[in-house]
């Protein structure tokens, strides 16, 4: 029987700090941009993690996401803006009441294997990740499709059940050849810029560049090897050693020692840190203390600590990047330190002579724990006296995300270009709301926000989803961390998205 | 002969109690595997055909015997966390293999430099009379003993890697790809190792062949008219590196299981890291194997010694 | 005693001693060259300590010189500085050694090795005390006595071979081929000490030095060394340098005698003239100190009887015979009150304390059934355990002793005498309930017999002082038994009472045993053993392990302790001359079994084993 | 005893008691008391070099090292001390038992030090970890466990190399009773061995307490452990090696110290 694995569904960060978000702007790095590109060469491009799976339609890891990238292409694919562009597809359309989507095919796309794409491999892709193949969705949020239909050799119709203004996103799923999926773990086969070579456990992946790529003058390098790096320390030490060229997970004090020698770029992640505060557990039940805390924190100096500065400071579930959706509430609760105000609001919850408060933080992430040691020096000028309690990851998930058998902790969740994404997570019956956050008036809101198709209003309707986290303090949201990545100086091209990604195909050498 | 078997069944009961030990750690350890491997968006009913597929829904102790079986046929099951092709998870045996000559070949690199500089270096201070020399060594063999791998292995880091730039910092090359690189990569973690060793085997050494030579045999020699050097490496030196095989034997055993901390300082594939991923991982298959291998390489590193020093010492042999 | 040699003048003591040989004509008419060996005013020392001072002595081809002396006389470090293998920390500070007038070693210079390996093997070799780790242990015998070869001749492998074969043969070992691959612990002592003597020989050396040779040895193969010893000198016609401490063995190989004290020669001499005549006190006291059969009626009768006294050691006081006698009786009458005795008994006690053939009264009692045996065996058979306690292994169970049947009597001395190995420390357990895989009946009517062992330093808990282990006995004794419940203060009166009793002083009560010497820590565990008054006493070898002035010093004691508080003593020993000197009988064990036992003047007068005669032979 | 305490003062007995002292003294102070808070934390001052107001410098949060070596070494030593105070009981009662005794208990302790024993002390700390959890008392279980067996070798052969003795023999003739023999006659005859294998003990304890926390399974911040300080800095290496040098040399000088204080007791004995 066919073992299907899914790895972590990528809505927590694996990672230290995730992907990127470049304000929107997509600048490419360095001062080198000017430059003439070369073609040629290769990079070896530093990873944090294992591939988790070659299937692009069963790899949930981020960083498994990020480099799947490079070899596989979806109808249509983010870019650097976080807008979508069209790459398999060459156009599309969607039906006035939501529910059909019409894709014409690009011509002349080629799979690695030659072969062009056909709107049979197009077909038979949706149809396996909506479940339509074998009654197991791969993608969640494909389930919804009820039909692919081919309408001439270059045009696909695709119905689903119901509208959602979101959904256009989940059509970056990989398209694949027909029939391949049973061989896409050995052997994967796509469209992207590049192609795959070969994949090391523990050691990293190999791909060659694609000749035959549809973006004409794309890419340049002939070969990227995606190095699996074990620690962040390391990682500056192999850059130092030159033996990686770009690393995308540094953090601020390596950043700033690799400042002369490489291309340091901070860009904004699309993961929100918080100190999540489970709203089951006494004392945390009572909103004042949550707020109390809130007060307590010093977010100026967190991200001055462990991000440099370099970080985005927030106050609800709303990456900044999405301009449209996010609104500022930083001052309800103030950037820095309100000690009074926390003490009061202690006091008045009948904690006026202290609280013990325990933090649980997934050690394997240096960035929280680190976060979490200027967490406990701050709560503790508001009479609140924290514990660290390291856990492993695999815990963590079982007893603090799953089991919810915790008081605080401090993680991130990360966020792709849907701008629901985060708030959904908040409704009281929601499997993901960890933090055990309950406001009726959230959850009728957010399914209005869902069902209307009135972007304004759902805007509306999401700024003030964002204002009842924040006021109910339904936990204590700290940043969107800065995302340090180290470029060797003779590269120049390399591109920040919103969503992890290490697009390498823009990617050149200067020299 | 009979002491042979008997070992044989000491080693086979250590075995044992170690597997059940593990498995057990297993059953209390915090961390579902399930969840860890479907990670937090999947629904129950995919948690509960997991939990099925990978036979965990059965009790413990037929898990464990069912394990135990498929082991003793030589199928060391399969691994929850890699993939070798879509349709199939890596083997336990194969990911192990792959990780083996990485440890073995640091193991490797190591004794040679223990062998090759604690030895001349043991029985030169043993011979010196220079009290010059014997204050130098026994200061700086104190000194390098003192030393935490771990901060060996920063300060070589930062000496040769950083400093005077004799080694890229995380440049390993992998084995299969070019051999020579690789070994010269692992020269450094190796050296890290061997540093405290050397002190140690060196220092061990010396003093075994200072008590040898308090020996009435020894007498002996030199009333036959025995120059001190033949007394030194005709009568002494065998015997007195009897204990110091004994010694490389407890060492041998510990860089085969893995010398993790080494591993994680310079980023070295080996078992040692595999290991603590797998832990962490919750990686069940291949955390068993893996222990239960580093328990076989201890035991049968040891009791190889016991055999060699059967062989060398002719004392203990008809025992 | 303690007389110094003038360093420039010993000249005289040699030439008066020396007229068998016509040694003084040589030396008159200055043939000095037919002296082989001269060592003129030797001193070495060790940092601070003197170990050898002003010694000298002279040597000539085919003489046989006894070096005899205690531990510490500094008769080892003569050798080992002739031999030029005394340790570096050494120092020669007066004198030096000479080699057919050649100078091997001077005072105030370091040793030339270079030069003594000229001698060394080929022309002076040396034969240890240890064969076991004498030997190296991990080369071959054949190989080890080969290098001698290798070292000082141009001999190829197979001559070389042939020729050490041939000198295993000469010292009378068989098998030879077989022995020439064997490792040193798959010989036997003697056989080892063969090869040592084989490889001392192979180059017939002009001189051999012998170190204690036989001493690590069984009394018969003591003999055949000897003999062998004997034998060699007497075809190769080297000198021989013969070390040990025993006046006996001296006597029966050596041509001379040197006395040796304290790192001096108080006495030099042709052995006869020595024994007959001794000049010295310490040489007297040597000689009457070695327990001999000669000897030992007259002694036991003038130590309990007749009050000579009996000389006083470095231990101090030793309340003479005549006193012990005195007091004998008011000590009987004490156990008597504490119930350990009949009165019957009592009466045969203070019969033989007035000095009377006790052995005879014994008999006569034993045959009257006039007294019960204090200890009775019959038909005791005695197992040994493979000592391996692993679950797999079964254990293999083997008789060592095999239905022993005896009586112990009160008052009355046992001796058991046999060679390593025979067991009779296997039954002296069993009696004691220390080793429990046994068959057959012990009997014994003491509540916790006692035992003191033969090694005087593993006898006493080092971390504890004194007095603590002498009133240890007691509290235990409290513990297990209310009724002899006594006070701190009690016991602390108790315990200094026994260390008076065993000739101690009372600060040694607060010593702890590593400040005490061999002697003293002998005493001391008499002391323990009686302290509870136990009435029987096993003795494993109590005194084989001292010198043998210490040992006399001991023996008496416990013949006194014995009169004193009625003992019976079980008294195990291989040296028959120490087991002649204090047991009324005596019985002899060979391979786990009794085979003869008797009264003592009768075993010793009239044997009836070969296995017996072959022990009182030695 | 006494009067021979002062003349067998040796070289390493004195340069060890010098720096485990010095260490000690730190260790014990920083329980109580250091120059500057550990945890407090400047911005202003991230990463100063040593001077005279940090002599050690500061870390990434501007916290003084010193202070947080000090408070490190206490951390150390009271760690370490009550693994052995922990191993070293325990070891003492089951060898005692099993030395003694022997047969089927002996038989199943030796197994299962076998089995412990033919296992990286690392490994079982960190499979030993997390099965409990990290945090302070589990870190000195886990420890303790670990070196359980070694002890119990020592004080086991110990005993079986005492039952026999001479002096037991006699005290067992006596009626001396079975704890009182174990406890009072034999074991103050271990101690000088006993006291050697504690201290090699316990400065293993230091270096397996700093290696874990090196891989981050030790003590968990914010309390300063010289492990984890050491594994922080590694990062920083390039830009500020102060910081990996000085728990890094801390460790070492209290591991060599230790090493010398035991040579130094071992040679005092000899």
């Amino acid at each position: 029987m066919k073992r299907i694995r899914i790895l972590l569904t990528a809505l927590l960060t694996m990672a230290v700090l995730g992907g990127c978000g470049s304000d929107g702007t997509g600048e490419s790095s360095g001062d080198n941009s000017s430059k003439e590109p070369v073609y040629g060469g290769s990079v070896v491009v530093g990873i944090q993690q294992d591939i988790d799976s070659l299937d692009p339609h069963k790899a949930t890891a981020a960083g498994t996401k990020e480099i799947l990238f490079n070899i596989f292409e979806g109808l249509v694919k983010p870019d650097e803006n976080g807008n979508l562009i069209n790459a398999v597809a060459s156009d599309y359309t969607i039906s006035e009441d939501g529910l059909v989507y019409t894709f014409t095919l690009r011509e002349n796309v080629k799979f690695h294997n030659g072969n062009v794409v056909t709107c049979e491999d197009v077909k038979y892709s949706l149809e396996r990740v909506s479940g339509l193949l074998d009654g197991t969705p791969l993608i969640s949020t494909l389930k919804v499709i009820q039909a692919v239909d081919i309408l001439d050799d270059k045009t696909v119709q695709v119905t689903v059940e119901s509208a959602n203004t979101e959904l256009i996103y989940s059509f970056v799923a990989a398209i694949i050849p027909a029939g391949s999926g049973e061989d896409a773990e050995a052997d994967p086969i796509g469209t992207g810029p590049f192609s795959y070579v070969s994949y090391t456990p523990q050691v990293g992946i190999v791909l060659k560049k694609n000749p035959d790529y549809w973006q004409t003058g794309l890419p340049y390098l002939d070969e990227v090897n995606f190095k699996i790096v074990n620690s962040p320390d390391s990682a500056v030490l192999e850059l130092q050693g030159g033996t990686i060229d770009i690393y995308a997970y540094l953090t601020d004090s390596q950043a700033q020692e690799l400042q002369e020698t490489f291309n340091v770029e901070a860009s904004a992640s699309n993961v929100v840190q918080a100190l999540f505060l489970n709203n089951a557990a006494a004392p945390l039940d009572d909103v004042r203390v949550r707020q109390a805390i809130c007060y307590a924190l010093d977010k100026d100096s967190i991200n001055d600590f462990v991000g440099g500065g370099n970080g985005t400071i927030i106050s609800s579930a709303m990456l900044p990047t999405l301009k449209d959706n996010y609104v500022d509430l930083n001052d309800t609760y103030g950037t820095t330190a309100n000690v009074e105000k926390a003490k009061e609001l202690l006091a008045e919850a009948g904690y006026g002579d202290g609280l013990e408060l325990e933090i649980a933080i997934p050690s394997n992430y240096e960035f929280h724990m680190q976060t979490g040691e200027v967490v406990v020096e701050q709560l503790k000028e508001a009479g609140i006296n924290a514990t660290i309690k390291a856990v492993e990851w695999s815990t963590w998930l079982d007893e603090i995300y799953n089991g919810r058998q915790y008081q605080a902790t401090i993680s991130g969740i990360t966020c792709d270009t849907t701008p629901g994404y985060l708030l959904n997570r908040f409704q009281t019956d929601s499997k993901k709301n960890f933090i055990n956050f309950a406001n009726a008036e959230y959850d009728a809101l957010y399914l209005e926000a869902q069902a209307t198709l009135d972007i304004q209003k759902k805007i509306d309707a999401y700024a003030q989803l964002q204002r009842i986290l924040c006021d109910d303090a339904g936990s204590a949201f700290l940043q969107v961390p800065a995302n340090m990545t180290a470029i060797n100086k003779k590269l120049s091209g390399y591109k920040f998205y919103p969503v992890y990604v290490q697009d390498m195909s823009t990617v050149f050498w200067t020299e | 002969m009979k002491y042979f078997i008997k070992k044989l069944i000491t080693l086979i009961m250590t075995l044992f109690l170690v597997s059940v030990a593990a498995f057990l750690a297993f059953q209390i350890i915090p961390g579902d595997v399930v969840t860890s491997i479907l990670g937090t968006e999947a629904t129950p009913e995919r948690e509960e055909q997991l939990r099925e597929e990978l036979g965990l829904n059965k009790p413990p102790v037929e898990r464990y015997f069912n394990w135990v079986t498929d082991v003793l046929r030589g199928d060391l099951g399969e691994s929850y966390r890699f993939s070798k092709s879509m349709n199939e998870m890596m083997p336990v045996a194969e990911l192990i293999g792959d990780k083996l000559p990485v440890t073995l070949w640091l193991a490797a690199v190591s004794l040679v430099l223990i062998i090759v500089i604690a030895i001349p270096l043991g029985v030169l201070w043993a011979r010196s009379s220079s009290h010059f020399l014997d204050a130098v060594l026994g200061v700086v063999t104190q000194v390098s003993m003192a030393v935490p791998s771990f901060f060996l292995g920063i300060l070589v880091t930062y000496l040769f890697g950083i400093l005077l730039k004799f080694f890229a910092p995380g440049s390993y090359v992998s084995y299969q790809e070019d051999f020579g690189g690789f070994l010269k990569y692992l020269l450094f973690p190796a050296l890290s190792i061997a540093i405290p060793k050397i002190a140690m085997t060196a220092r061990f050494l010396r003093n075994s062949m200072l008590t040898e030579l308090q020996a009435d045999y020894v007498r002996t020699a030199y009333s036959k008219g025995c120059t001190k050097r033949r007394v030194m490496y005709g009568h002494v030196l065998r015997n007195a590196m009897m204990p110091v095989v004994t010694f490389l034997g407890m060492i041998i055993a510990e860089i085969v299981a893995g010398s993790i901390v080494i591993e994680q300082v310079f980023g070295l594939p080996g078992i040692g890291r595999l290991l603590i991923s797998s832990i962490s991982t919750r990686d069940f298959p291949v955390v068993e194997i893996l222990i239960l291998y580093i328990t076989f390489v201890v035991i049968f590193v040891y009791f190889l010694v016991d055999i060699l020093y059967r062989v060398i010492d002719p004392r203990i042999s008809e025992v | 005693m303690g007389r110094r040699d003038s360093p420039v003048s010993p000249a005289p003591v040699f030439c008066k001693l020396r007229k068998v040989r016509g040694m003084q004509e040589c030396r008159m008419s200055g043939r000095m060259e037919d002296i082989m060996i001269r060592i003129e005013d030797l001193s070495v020392a060790f940092g601070d300590t003197e170990a050898v001072k002003h010694v000298n002595l002279e040597l000539i081809d085919g003489e046989v010189l006894g070096v005899v002396g205690e531990s510490g006389s500094g008769k080892s470090v003569t050798a080992l500085t002739l031999m030029g293998l005394v340790a570096d920390s050494a120092q020669v500070t007066s004198g030096r050694v000479l080699f057919d007038d050649v100078v091997l070693r001077e005072a105030g210079k370091p040793c030339d090795k270079a030069l003594y390996r000229q001698y060394q093997g080929a022309r002076m070799s040396m034969v240890f005390q240890e064969p076991m780790t004498s030997l190296n242990p991990t080369q071959r015998v054949g190989k080890q006595v080969e290098e001698m070869l290798r070292l000082h001749t141009e001999l190829r492998g197979e001559d070389r071979k042939q020729k050490v074969l041939e000198a295993f043969r000469s010292v009378g070992l068989r098998e030879v081929e077989k022995v020439y691959s064997c490792y040193p612990h798959q010989l036997s002592g003697g056989m080892r000490q063969r090869v040592m003597i084989a490889m001392a020989v192979i180059l017939h050396p002009r001189l051999i030095v012998a170190d204690e040779p036989t001493t690590a040895l069984d009394v018969t193969i003591q003999n055949q060394i000897i003999e062998l010893l004997r034998e060699i000198n007497q075809k190769q016609n080297n000198a021989m340098l013969f070390i040990t401490h025993d006046l006996n063995l001296a006597r029966r190989l050596c041509n001379r005698i040197a006395v040796m004290k304290d790192g001096e020669v108080v006495e030099l001499g042709e052995t006869e003239e020595i024994f007959q005549n001794p000049r010295e006190a310490y040489t007297k006291r040597l000689i009457e100190a070695v327990p001999s059969r000669v000897k030992r009626r007259r002694n036991a009768a003038a130590e309990s009887g007749m009050g000579e006294p009996a000389g006083s050691g470095p231990d101090g006081k030793i309340p003479a015979g005549g006193e012990a006698a005195e007091k004998a009786g008011t000590e009987q009458e004490e156990c008597a009150v504490q119930g350990w005795n009949t009165g019957r008994e009592q009466g045969a006690g203070l019969e033989r304390s007035a000095g009377q053939e006790k052995s005879a009264g014994l008999q006569e009692c034993a045959v009257q059934g006039y007294r019960k045996p204090i200890l009775r065996v019959r038909n005791l058979s005695v197992y040994y355990k493979d000592g391996d306690n692993s679950l797999f292994s079964r254990r293999k169970k083997q008789c060592v002793v095999f239905g022993a049947e005896f009586e112990l009597y009160p008052g009355e001395s046992l001796g058991l005498v046999g060679e390593s190995g025979c067991g009779k420390t296997s039954l002296s357990k069993a009696i004691l309930g220390m080793n429990r895989e046994v068959e057959g009946e012990i009997v014994h009517t003491t509540l916790r017999p006692q035992m003191i062992f033969q090694d005087p330093y593993s006898s006493l808990n080092p971390t504890k002082t004194i007095g603590w282990q002498l009133m240890e006995p007691l509290r235990a004794r409290a513990a297990l038994d209310q009724a002899f419940a006594m006070t701190r203060e009690e016991m602390e009166t108790a315990a200094y009472d026994m260390l008076h009793k065993v000739g101690m002083e009372d600060k040694y009560f607060h010593r702890k045993p590593s400040q005490l010497s061999g002697g003293q820590r002998q005493r001391v565990s008499i002391g323990q053993a009686l302290i509870t008054h136990p009435g029987m006493i096993v003795a494993d070898e109590p005194v084989s392990a001292l010198d043998v002035t210490i040992q006399a010093q001991i023996m008496e004691l416990m013949q006194k302790l014995q009169q004193e508080m009625h003992l019976s003593y079980l008294f195990i020993s291989h040296d028959i001359n120490v087991v002649y000197r204090m047991c009324d009988r005596i019985m002899v064990m060979k391979d786990g079994r009794i085979i003869e036992s008797g009264e003592t003047e009768e075993i010793f007068n009239h044997p009836r084993e070969a296995y017996t005669k072959m022990l009182l032979g030695a | 005893m006494k009067k021979h305490g002062m003349g067998k003062w040796n070289k390493y007995l004195v340069a060890g008691l010098l720096m485990t002292g010095l260490a000690l003294l730190l260790g014990i102070v920083g329980i109580f008391w250091t120059p500057y808070s550990t945890t407090a934390m400047s911005a202003a001052e991230k990463f100063d070099a040593p001077s005279l107001r940090h002599i050690f410098g500061t870390d990434n949060f501007g916290r003084d090292i010193f202070s947080r070596v000090m408070e490190g070494m206490g951390t150390t030593v009271v760690i370490s001390s009550l693994v052995v105070l922990f191993s070293g009981s325990v070891g003492i009662l089951l060898g005692a038992l099993t030395g003694y005794f022997g047969g089927v208990l002996d038989e199943i302790v030796m197994r299962v030090t076998d089995a412990v024993n033919g296992f990286p002390s690392i490994l079982l700390t960190l499979v030993i970890i997390s099965v409990l959890g990290s945090g302070r008392q589990n870190v000195i279980l886990s420890l303790g466990i670990v070196f359980v067996p070694s002890y119990i070798r020592i004080v086991r052969s110990e005993f079986i190399r005492l039952r026999d003795a001479d002096y037991i023999r006699r005290a067992r003739l006596m009626g001396v009773g079975r704890m009182r023999i174990l406890f009072v006659h034999i074991l103050p005859n271990i101690f000088s061995v006993f006291w050697v294998s504690v201290m090699i003990g316990f400065n293993n304890a230091i270096l397996a307490e700093s290696g874990m926390s090196y891989l981050g399974i030790g003590v968990q911040p914010p309390d300063a452990s010289l492990g984890k300080m050491l594994s922080d800095a590694q990062g920083y290496l390039r830009t500020a090696p102060w910081y990996a040098l000085a728990p890094g040399l801390s460790i070492v000088w209290v591991v060599l110290g230790f090493a010398l204080f035991s040579e130094g007791i071992r040679r005092r004995n000899a």
